[in-house]
Parts: structure tokens; C-alpha cells; sequence
């Protein structure tokens, strides 16, 4: 029960690694060696957790794909290898499901509580309270997340592995899917935010012409920002030199093209 | 108001609100959500500036506004766009006709190029160089592993956050001021929506997806409705998909009440199977 | 003979289609059964039809590729196999070569018959005759390929199978190439006339660019035309923004950009 | 002239008109030939229009000349475009100095992208899916095969055609009614031409079509005229051909004079082998 | 100074003038070097119109320094761009304020796509003719096949170097007079540099080269440095390296240092393996 | 002795075509016959010359990629297949390496020598001389590349082909790499040195643009020159339109977009 409440503790601890400028804590390496040092075998701990960042190398998020939940996948696979005494390939057979599993939460709370307070956030920032905002980012991430992930962690260790793997053979496939789906929707939310924002029929067509540039020519964002910012400065020197035009116009005129 | 310490000569903007930005820029993934990503702890970020630079519930809350929008970016380089977006603050602050929009629209177009570049240099070099030496280490049982690990990521990666957040706040206050000499500052309004919608336009393209699996006809001749949208133009279903939303937006529809749509209509594209 | 004339009255009524909007008359699971009913064996008529159908299901005209002429094909194939007692094989594989025999006269005729057609509705254009131009679409569509095909259907039902085999086996190769050929340089007319049309040495430009990007971008007509109007309308914003600042220049200055 | 049925409020053109046009449509493919494709129908399906709007031979015949340039798309989407061009003719008719180049225009630069999005459409959904329901009734025999089979496509298809019509009329004189309004008819012609001028530079990289297959050299080395000259820039051949065709129509050749010597030389390039 | 023979009315260019030049141009090849390839070549061939146009030693020094930047295309066809050079440089002899800059900029926009051209039909067609002919006879020992090499590939080849001067210079002179005329001279400026400078990107895209094959982490997430940058921003490491060179020349580093630097920095390169 | 001085000069005078109109003398077919005339088998000297020039079909140079010398393997290449009477084969298995190993020397010579030449014509011309520029560039390709070949053959001829063999086996392959990667890095210098001319902060986006298109959408050079002549004449048709406008303004103003 104890090693429970601390196994609980090391993954939200893993977790706050978000709160704590995104330090890595959350790695494998990191996570096998306090399991280790809560179950009292550092060693064997540090050893699984190289184990398992071998595994899960190539798990980093880029933008929206979020990788396993590693800190559920790395905590209980390093604490059942040491108390059953079994070696890095339990560690890893057990490690990588839990780590799909618990994505599914972890997404499921991403997609759906946390905007909750991003909601409410956006009701105390219309009002100027900035203290309500600043209490939904930290309260957010903490009952959201963290909280989710350390009661995940110390109620399977509770229960045991058996279990765990009959809740994972509950869910039916096409909920994982769908929430797939739904995570490839939900960013035209805060797109069609930003267009609502900045777009007006002056400019609309700059939207369809970064579009099209992505999707006719396959261009990545940075190209397209770099194509961007030359049809910009290009066009921004056509309005002034017209402007400057404008200006000159009647006075004097020889050199109105000078600075061009 | 003003020390003997502010960055720029006349700003109410010092290098301890600059730093104090950077310290709060750690939870920059702490709310990270599916629906506008990092916005707020962006917001959360910048908010002892915004009560530094706005007195009033109204202008606060505008900024406010302002900055829970969508944003995303590799974390530990965030605040170069948060030094900029401080400067721009400022700017608008002191300024009688300062355009707004134009500090979203700078912060949304710089931030996709920052991500790909902080992307690679943040995971794929200074992690696995980390990752390197730490496993080295760690593979015979030495717990020096994790914590050289730990050591080599951050020293530079938290580093750079802090030296960041001054460039940005640098460069973006000298970039304003030669803007204003020279009168261009409607200029950049202009360039900069121009500038942000491309890029917007391209995320959209890149993050948006959805597919309409559904096969017409049989045999040979077999093909999906999401493959006759794509030959009509590449990327049409998320276009008019983002489009719905926008309207949506405009109708005044609560961001949780798509969101809630979102949800069943994947969920029920998945079990019925009519997307994929 | 009657049930040759008929047939042929068959073909006629299948290529019609094109006289009362494209509404399929010709597609085999038509023409099979109509060729059935005919023949006195509607049932035999619609399954064959059904089997030629599937057979020439990828077989539909886009732009200016035209499939096999398959009313020929169809009707014929349909004929002969229903008259010998012979099945579905036989049905196709007689269709299948004749379908693309018939074709290179269609083709001839659309590209020698019917623009003559077209000339003599210019002559009647010029002159304002609206009546003339009417007679010229009804008229060329009838001779140019409408009766052709009746014909060709007619007379190979009364000659017979082998016969139609004979002939088909007279035609050199390098004919069908040479039509494929010419057929590939045709356009270049009807382009040449919309470009003495429309283009003027200032914009000009604007045809090699739509050229480059689809040769070296490869970017489809759909593709050219959205870059298209995100250039046209950008351009325009340009003209007119410059317009409306010399209609202000020397009145205010302040607003010359608010629209924009 | 002026009856209770017009469309739009002082207009000429009555709903009855604008059937007649999608009636006329239905010939679209009638007598399509290689030259200029759909031109003559395109034409025959607007003359009820020209003959209400222009009064004189002279005016007829500049529209007509203006309707037999080169047409094509989707014949049962024709009638979006034969909608907007009547709109466009009726604003020609009334208004002092329309420039009638971009009736052309406009009319070039969508029918590609129509025909994109028709054939998909038409050809690529409703068609199959047609067949899909007239092919299992027919395959035992049973004559609904056919018969569903028509009725399938050619509700919703010739359904469109009349739909479009109304559309096509209603959304050009909206737009140029707009644009009337805000001074801006001159940019429309202007505006037309480069989307047009685009569109046709597109379309005739995809359609025209010439290559020289002649070897130079042998062995590794071995290459053709053709492949020297898309070395030198993709397109080269048809580019020139097309440019040599618009030279002898500006020398006033006859487009027969030029049909039968494109003949001679595609013959002759498949005898001698010089073309393929 | 005007002599009967003169080609333009009123210019003091003579035919004989241009065939000096091109005879010179023989060397196109002679003194070609890695640094700026055909310079020196290109002004060698230039010299006797300058000497013709400009009397004093500065004039002189400035037309040479001109002429002795950056040049490459297939030599044989280099005339045609000496004719246009011929011409641009009588029109700044000529005219007070002519922009020099343009005479730089449109033998480099031009240069490119010459050399495109030219060696597909000099190197990839005529020569292969000539090869061919050449070797069939040579073969059995036939020294008419050597001989016959030779006049089949040099009689056009140098014909068209002489025939391209004086179309280069006419087509250069009548272009420059007809953008007199029309009062668009500065214009030219302005057009030249944006498409000049737009060819060199693209020339120091394809002909810069630099990878830095570093290896970062190890088996399925090992990249290389020289992957990251291209991840980045395809083609950044010869980007970023050009401008350090840019810089280096602002801050009047001389070439030979910078050449030696880059000698050093590619032979350390192979030795250590840093560069590949 | 005389015949190595006399095959130094064959050599040199193939090196001449630069000199002379880049005329092809310096190809297998050339070379080879007059190595064959002056080692007094001329029919032996034009078969292995055509032999060697099937082999070098594909050698010869585009932009800065320089082929093989094949001057120096031709001459040396038949020399020794001549004079120790073996036949195509020896003359192939020489040639082709000795072509290889002299490239290196001509390569390091128009890395650094020739350079040097160019530096001193910068020197002459900054004062007008004239005549320096001319000398630089006759003396430069005659010691920097004609002599130095000249050389190579006429000592290798005399000391055999064993010798060369060795010396061909003591240059380290990271010389060879190492001189490859300068040859990439040094047009760097001709570039930067004409956007030092031409470059201002007006139209340095168009630098860019260029760079983009070549490694975004890989659009070759031509390519570009065809964009760019697109872009800069509708940048120049704005620039007068804004001209002409400004012009006119306060004048009449019907007409001022007539001319476009
Ligand atoms: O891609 C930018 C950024 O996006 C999200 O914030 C996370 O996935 C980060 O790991 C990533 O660096
Ligand atoms: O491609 C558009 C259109 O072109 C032609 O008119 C025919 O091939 C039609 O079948 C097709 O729909
Ligand atoms: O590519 C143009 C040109 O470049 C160099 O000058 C040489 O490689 C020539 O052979 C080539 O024709």
C-alpha cells in the first residue's frame, strides 16, 4: 500500500515534468531508477530504465502525436520486474501495453477535460480576472494529467498485473480508434479560432494560398513560412512605394523609386 | 516605474519581468490540450506582464484574449516568441494605433519554423546526445546515468529558454522601433496577417485530417469518397471540414459544443466506419 | 435485313444519347438489352448487356480521351452471340475488337468531319445567322457520327462476323497511330484561338505560368486555377488600392489603406 | 419585355429563358469534335439568349463568335457556366463599355476546374454507383437492370443541369451586380484574363501533346529529341507547337488549312516514325 | 569614329568590332578556374569594346571589373550573351544615368539557362553526331574519321558563336531602344536584378555543396547533422555557408584567404571527416 | 627522349582547344590518331583512339563537374599500348586510371593556381591596365593547366608506366576526397561575390526566392529564370502603372489603366 502511494508520487513526479520546464523526468531512465529506488533495488531499477529508454527511443511528441504514456509503461513494468523477480523482458512485455493503455486516458483527457478549463479560462480572462486564468493552467494540468496518471500508476500496482490486462482487453477497439478520429478533428478548433481572429476578405486568399502550397506541393510549414514572409516583404514594399508615390505626387517626382 | 535596470531605455518592461516570464514559460506543456494546444500556459506565461503593462480590467482582458489562442512551439524555445510578443505588448501599451492583430500574426507564423527547428535540435540532437551518455552509464546498474542524463539535457535546454527570452524581447523592441522611424508600422500589420494566414493556412493542411473511407463501385474500379475529394483537390475534406467549424465559430457556437460534435462524430466514425 | 435496319436504328438511338443530355442510352446494360428486345430474347439481351457493362466499366470519356466506341461493340456483340446461340465469351470477344475498330472512325470523324461542320458555323456566326449555327450542331451531329455509326452497325450485322474480321485486319497500324497523333496536336488549335483572343503583351506572362506550373510542378488545372485567382485577386487588390490612392492623392491622406 | 417571371429585379432574362438554355444543354456532347470541343453546343445552347438580349446581326454575331471558342467540361455541370455567361451577355447588353473578353474568361477558367470536380462526380460516383444497382438486377436477366439503371443516374444528373442553370444565372448576376457597385467592373477584366490566361496555359500543357522520338547517339548514351528537349525545359515541344499554331492563326490561316496539315504531319509522323 | 560599316545607326560598335569580340571568345575555356569559372575569359574576349567605348582609366577599370565576375555557359554559345553585354555597354557609354548593374544581372539571369540549352544541343546532340560519324569510320582505322569528327562538330558549332554575337548585340540594342523609347530604363534596373538574383538562389542551390556527415545517436534514431539541417530547411548548410562567405567578403576579406580557408576546411574535412 | 617531348606537345596542343574554340581537339579520337602519327602507326593510333573514345562517351563537362583528364590517359594510354605492341585492352586498362590520377593535378590547379592569375587581373584591372587582364588570362591557362599537362605526359611517357603506377598509389584518398569537397565549397566565392554587387535590402528577398524554389520544389535553373522573368515583369508593370498613375493624378484620370 505504501509502495503503492510512492509509486503514485514518482510517476505524478515524472508527470510534473511539464510544470518544470518539460526536464525529461517523464524519461524511462529517469522513472526505472526511483522505481528502484521505492522498491529498494536502485540497480536493478537504473538497469531497466536504460532497458526501456532503448524501447522507447524514438517516443517524443511533435506537435499533436503524442507518443505511450512511458511514466505508467516504465513505473509498473520496472515495479513488477523487481518484485517478481523477472528481468527486462517482463519489464517490456508489460511496459509497452500499459503504455498504449494509458495514452488512452491520458488523450480522452486532452481532448475532453482539459478544454474544460480552457474554457473557463477563457470566461475569467473575458472579465480581466487573471488570477482565475492563471488557476485554471495550474489546476488544469494538475486534476487533468497528473492526477489521472499517479492514481493510475498506484491503483494498478495495488491490484496487480492480471488485472490491469483484463481492463485492457475491455475496451473495444473502436473507441481507441475513434479517438484517433476525433484528435485529427479537434485542431480545426483552434485554427478556425485564429481565422475567425485574423481573417478578413483583404487577405483571406493568403489562407488558401499557404494551403494549397502545403497540400499541391507538399511544402512543410517552414518553407511555407519562408515563401510567406518573401510574398509579405514584396507586397508590403508595393503598398508603401505606393503610398510614398501617393506622398510625392504633385511635390516633386524624380526620385520616387530611389529607396526601391 | 522606470530603474536603472529596464532593458530599453524608457520601457516599463525590466530584465526581471523578462526572467520572471522565462520561469513561468516551464509549464509551457502543463495544460497542453487538443484544442488550442499550449495557449494557456502561454497566457500564463505572459501574465505578469500584461498586468504590468494594462491597468485596467478591459485592456487586460483583451490581451488575455489575445494570447489564449492557439499556440504550440518546441517548450525550451518558447520564449523567444514570448520575448517578442512582450515587446510587441509594450508596443501596443504605448502606442495609440498599434494594430493588435499583428502580435498574434507574428507569434503564429514564427511559431511552425521554431517548432521544426527546435524540434530537431531539442529531440532529435540534444536528447539523444543525452540519452547517449546517460545509457552508457546506466546499462551497468550506475545511477550517475540517469543524473548526467538529466544534466546534459538541461543545462543547455533550460539555458537557452532564459538567454531566449531576452534575445526575442531584444530583437522584437529593436525591430518596432526601426519600424516606426521609417512609418511603416501599418506595413506590418498588413505583412504580418499576410505572413500568419499562410502559415495557419499550411497547419491547417499538415494538422487537420480527416477521411472518408466509404467505397464506391467494386472490383477494378473501387474507390473511396475521400480519394474522388482528394482528385477534385488534395486536402479538400479537411479544408471544408476547417471552413464548417469557422462558420460555426461565427455562429457563435461554444468551442465545447463543437468539441462535443467532434467527439461523437469520431467516435461514431469509428464504430459505423464511415470515417477513417 | 430489318432486324439489321433495326439494330441500326439501335446504335442511332444509343448514340443520341448525346442529343438528350448524356444520359447513358449507350452504355452496354442499354444497348444489350435493347439489341435482346430486337432479337426476340429480351432476357439473354440484359445479361449479356449486364457482362459487357462490367467489361467496359473504366471505359468513359474524360476530356478528350475517348473510350472504345462501345455501341458498336455492344450491339454487334450482343447480336451475334444471341443469332449463334453462343454465350457471353463470344459476346465480348467480338465486341471488345470491334468496339475499338469503330472507334478510329469516330475519331476520324471528329477530327475531320464535324470541324467542318464548326467552320461553316463560324461563316454563319459572322454573319449573324443564328439559324445557320443551330443547323450546323443538329446536322453535324447527325451525319458526323450519328448516321456513321447506324450505318456501320447495319451493314456488319447483315455481312456477318467474319467479313467485319477481314476488314479489321486490313488497317495498317501506323493509320491508328497517325490519328492518335494528330489527335494529340488538335488542341493546340482550339488554344491558339482562345489565345489570339485573350492575350495582350501584359498578361501574357500569365499563360507561361500556368504552363510552367503544371510542367514543372505538375500541379493539376483544379490546382492552377485556385493559384490563379489568389493571383488574379491580389493583383486586382493592388490596381485598384493604387487607383484609389491617386483618386485621394492631394485630397486626405489618412484612410487610403483602411480597406485594405 | 419586362414580365413578373424575371429572375432578378429589371432583368430581361425570364425563368422560361433560362430553361430553354438547360434544354438546349442537353445536346452538350452532340457534336463534340477535336477542334474545339464543346464550342458548337455550347453556342446552340445559348442562342435563345443572344437572340433576346441583341437585336442587330452585328451583336449576334459577335456573341456567337464569342460562344464557339474552344468549350468543354462535364456536359451535365455545362449549364453552371451557361448561367453565368448569360448573366454576363445580359450586363453586356445593358452596360456602355463591358469588355466581352472576360465573358471568355471567366468561362475558360472554370470549366477546367468544373470538369474536375463533375467527372468525379458524375463519371467517378453517381455513375457507378448506377451501374452498381443496374448491374445486379441485370445479371439474372431481369430487365429493371436497365431500366433502375437510367432512372438512378438520370434523376439526380439532368436534375443538376436545370438546378445549375438557375444557379449559375442568379450567382453571375450577383457577383457582377456587386462588383458594379463597387467600381470595380474594369478589374474584373483584368482579373479574368490572368485567371484565364493561367488556366488555359494549364490546360494546354495537359492536352496538347507532341514528341519526337527520334535517337541521337547509341547505347548508354543514347537519347532522343524529345527527352533533349524536355531536358531543356518539361513541355518544350508542345509549347512550341502550340505557339507555331497561334502564329499561323494570326497570319490568318485557316483553322482547316491548319486541321489537315496537323493530319498530314501526325500520318506522316506515324509512318516515318519522326512523332510518337 | 562612325564608319559606314557601323551596325546600328549612329553606334560606334562595327561589325568588325563584334567579330574581334567573338574570335576572342575562342578562349571562352582557356583560364577557366573553380573560383568564378569563365571571367576572366569573358572579359579577355570583351576588352576591345571596352577600350572602343571608355577613353579613360577609370571607366576602363570599372567595365573590367564588371566583366570579371562570376560567368559560365557552354562556351560556344557565350556570344551571344557578349553581344548583349556589347550592347548594354554602349548604351552606358551613351547614356548619363544608365544603371550598370543591369549589364551584371542579365548575363547572369541569362547565363543558366543558356548553359541548359546549349549543352544539351552542343554536348548532348551535335556532339554525339559528330562522335558518331567520327568513330564509324575510325573504327577501321581511317583517318577521315578523326578529320570528319572534327568538321562536323566545328563548322556549326563556330559558325553559330559568330552568327549569336551579332544577334545578341542587335537583339541587345534593339531591346535597350525600345526601353528607352518607352521611358521604362529603370525598370530594366529593377527587372534585371529581381530575376538575376532569383537565378543566382537557384545557381548557389544547385552548385554550392557542403554535408556535414556527423552521426547523432545510434541505429533505428541515428541521423546526421547534415540531416537535421536539411530537416530544417532543405539546402540551409550551403545557404547558411555562402552568406558566411557574403559576410567574409563585406568585411574585405580577399578571396585568395577565403579560397585558402575553404581549401584547408575541405581537406581537414576528408581527413577528419567532418564534411563529406 | 624526342618522342616524349613530341607526345608533351601533342598533348598540350589537345589542351589548346580551350584556347581554340573548345573544338574538340583534346577528344580519344584526336589525340589518339596524332599519338599515332607521331609513334609512326597512325592506322593503330585512330582505332585505339576511337576505342578510348566509346569509352569516355560520357566524359565531358557540364557546369564545374569536370570528367577524367582524358588527354593524358589517351596519349599515355596508346603510347604504351602502341610501343609494347598490346593492343585496346592495355590502352583502356592505363588510360582510364592515369586519366583519373591527372584530373586531381588538373583540379588543384584550377583550385589554386588559376585563382592566383584572377587575383592579379582583379589587381590590373582596378587600374585600368588592360593588357595585364589580357596577359593574366593567356599566361594563367598555359602555366596553370597547358604546360602542367604537357609535363605530366612527356615525363611519364620517358619514365614508363611502372612509375606512374607508384606515384598513383601514394596519394592518400582523403587528398582526393578533401579536393572534392573544396571544389564544392568554392563557387561560394563567385556567388558571394555577385550578390556583393548586386544584392540590396530591396530585392535580397528574391535571392531567397530563387535558393526556395531550387531546394523546396526542385525546380532547375531554367525553371527559375522562367519564374523569374514571370515575377519580375509583373513587378516592373506594377512599378509604371504606379508611375504612370502618380503621373497623371490631379491631370485627367480616365485612362490610366488603359495600357495594361
Ligand atoms: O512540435 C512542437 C512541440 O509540440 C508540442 O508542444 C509537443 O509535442 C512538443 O514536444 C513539441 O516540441
Ligand atoms: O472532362 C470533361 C468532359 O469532357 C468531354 O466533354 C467528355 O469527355 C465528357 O465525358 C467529360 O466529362
Ligand atoms: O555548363 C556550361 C559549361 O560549363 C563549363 O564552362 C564547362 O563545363 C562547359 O563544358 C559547359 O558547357
Amino acid at each position: 500500500m505504501l509502495q503503492a502511494i510512492l509509486l503514485a508520487l514518482v510517476a505524478m513526479l515524472g508527470n510534473a515534468e511539464y510544470l518544470f520546464g518539460t526536464c525529461l523526468l517523464s524519461r524511462p531512465l529517469v522513472m526505472g531508477t526511483l522505481t528502484g529506488i521505492v522498491l529498494g533495488d536502485i540497480s536493478m531499477g537504473v538497469t531497466l530504465g536504460a532497458t526501456l529508454e532503448l524501447a522507447f527511443m524514438g517516443a517524443f511528441s511533435v506537435g499533436a502525436s503524442i507518443p505511450p504514456e512511458m511514466i505508467s509503461g516504465t513505473v509498473l513494468g520496472t515495479a513488477f520486474a523487481i518484485t517478481t523477480g523477472t528481468g527486462a523482458e517482463a519489464a517490456l512485455a508489460l511496459g509497452l501495453p500499459i503504455a498504449s493503455l494509458v495514452l488512452i486516458f491520458k488523450n480522452l483527457s486532452m481532448v475532453f477535460i482539459l478544454p474544460m478549463f480552457v474554457h473557463k479560462a477563457d470566461k475569467y480572462a473575458a472579465v480581466g480576472n487573471y488570477k482565475g486564468v492563471e488557476r485554471m493552467h495550474l489546476l488544469g494540468g494538475f486534476f487533468g494529467v497528473n492526477l489521472i496518471i499517479g492514481v493510475i500508476v498506484g491503483v494498478s500496482f495495488y491490484l496487480g498485473s492480471p488485472v490491469i490486462q483484463g481492463i485492457l482487453d475491455m475496451i473495444p477497439a473502436w473507441v481507441q480508434k475513434g479517438l484517433e478520429l476525433t484528435m485529427g478533428l479537434l485542431p480545426a478548433i483552434g485554427f478556425g479560432l485564429l481565422m475567425q481572429m485574423i481573417m478578413n476578405k483583404n487577405v483571406a486568399c493568403f489562407f488558401f494560398l499557404g494551403f494549397a502550397l502545403s497540400t499541391y506541393l507538399k511544402i512543410p510549414v517552414t518553407g511555407i513560412a519562408i515563401f510567406g514572409a518573401i510574398v509579405a516583404i514584396v507586397l508590403v514594399q508595393i503598398k508603401n512605394q505606393n503610398k510614398h508615390a501617393v506622398e510625392t505626387a504633385g511635390v516633386s517626382e524624380g526620385d520616387e523609386d530611389d529607396d526601391f | 516605474m522606470m530603474t536603472s535596470n529596464t532593458v530599453k531605455e524608457n520601457s516599463m518592461i525590466t530584465k526581471k519581468d523578462l526572467n520572471k516570464v522565462a520561469l513561468r514559460s516551464l509549464s509551457m506543456e502543463w495544460s497542453w490540450n487538443y484544442e488550442r494546444q499550449a495557449n494557456l500556459p502561454y497566457c500564463y506565461a505572459l501574465i505578469p506582464i500584461i498586468n504590468k503593462l494594462y491597468k485596467t480590467d478591459e485592456e487586460r482582458a483583451e490581451a488575455m484574449k489575445r494570447h489564449l489562442e492557439f499556440f504550440n512551439t518546441t517548450p525550451h524555445l518558447s520564449t523567444l516568441l514570448l520575448g517578442i510578443s512582450t515587446a510587441m505588448e509594450e508596443q501596443n501599451a504605448t502606442e495609440e494605433n498599434f494594430d493588435t492583430s499583428s502580435i498574434n500574426n507574428i507569434k503564429i507564423a514564427l511559431m511552425g519554423p521554431l517548432a521544426g527547428i527546435g524540434d530537431s535540435f531539442i529531440w532529435g540532437t540534444l536528447r539523444i546526445i543525452a540519452t547517449g551518455i546517460g545509457i552508457s552509464l546506466a546499462r551497468q546498474g550506475n545511477i550517475l546515468g540517469p543524473i548526467l542524463f538529466l544534466l546534459v539535457f538541461n543545462i543547455p535546454a533550460q539555458g537557452l529558454r532564459f538567454f531566449l527570452m531576452n534575445a526575442g524581447y531584444k530583437l522584437g523592441a529593436e525591430f518596432l522601433t526601426k519600424i516606426e522611424k521609417s512609418g511603416l508600422m501599418e506595413s506590418l500589420t498588413y505583412g504580418a496577417a499576410v505572413l500568419g494566414l499562410m502559415v495557419i493556412g499550411g497547419m491547417t493542411a499538415e494538422n487537420v485530417s480527416i477521411n472518408i473511407p466509404i467505397a464506391i463501385g467494386s472490383g477494378d474500379e473501387a474507390t473511396t469518397i475521400g480519394d474522388i475529394c482528394n482528385g477534385i483537390m488534395p486536402g479538400l475534406l479537411p479544408l471544408a471540414f476547417t471552413f464548417v467549424v469557422f462558420f460555426l465559430l461565427r455562429k457563435n457556437f461554444k468551442t465545447t459544443t463543437i468539441l462535443l460534435l467532434m467527439a461523437v462524430l469520431g467516435l461514431a466514425g469509428a464504430f459505423f466506419g464511415f470515417l477513417g
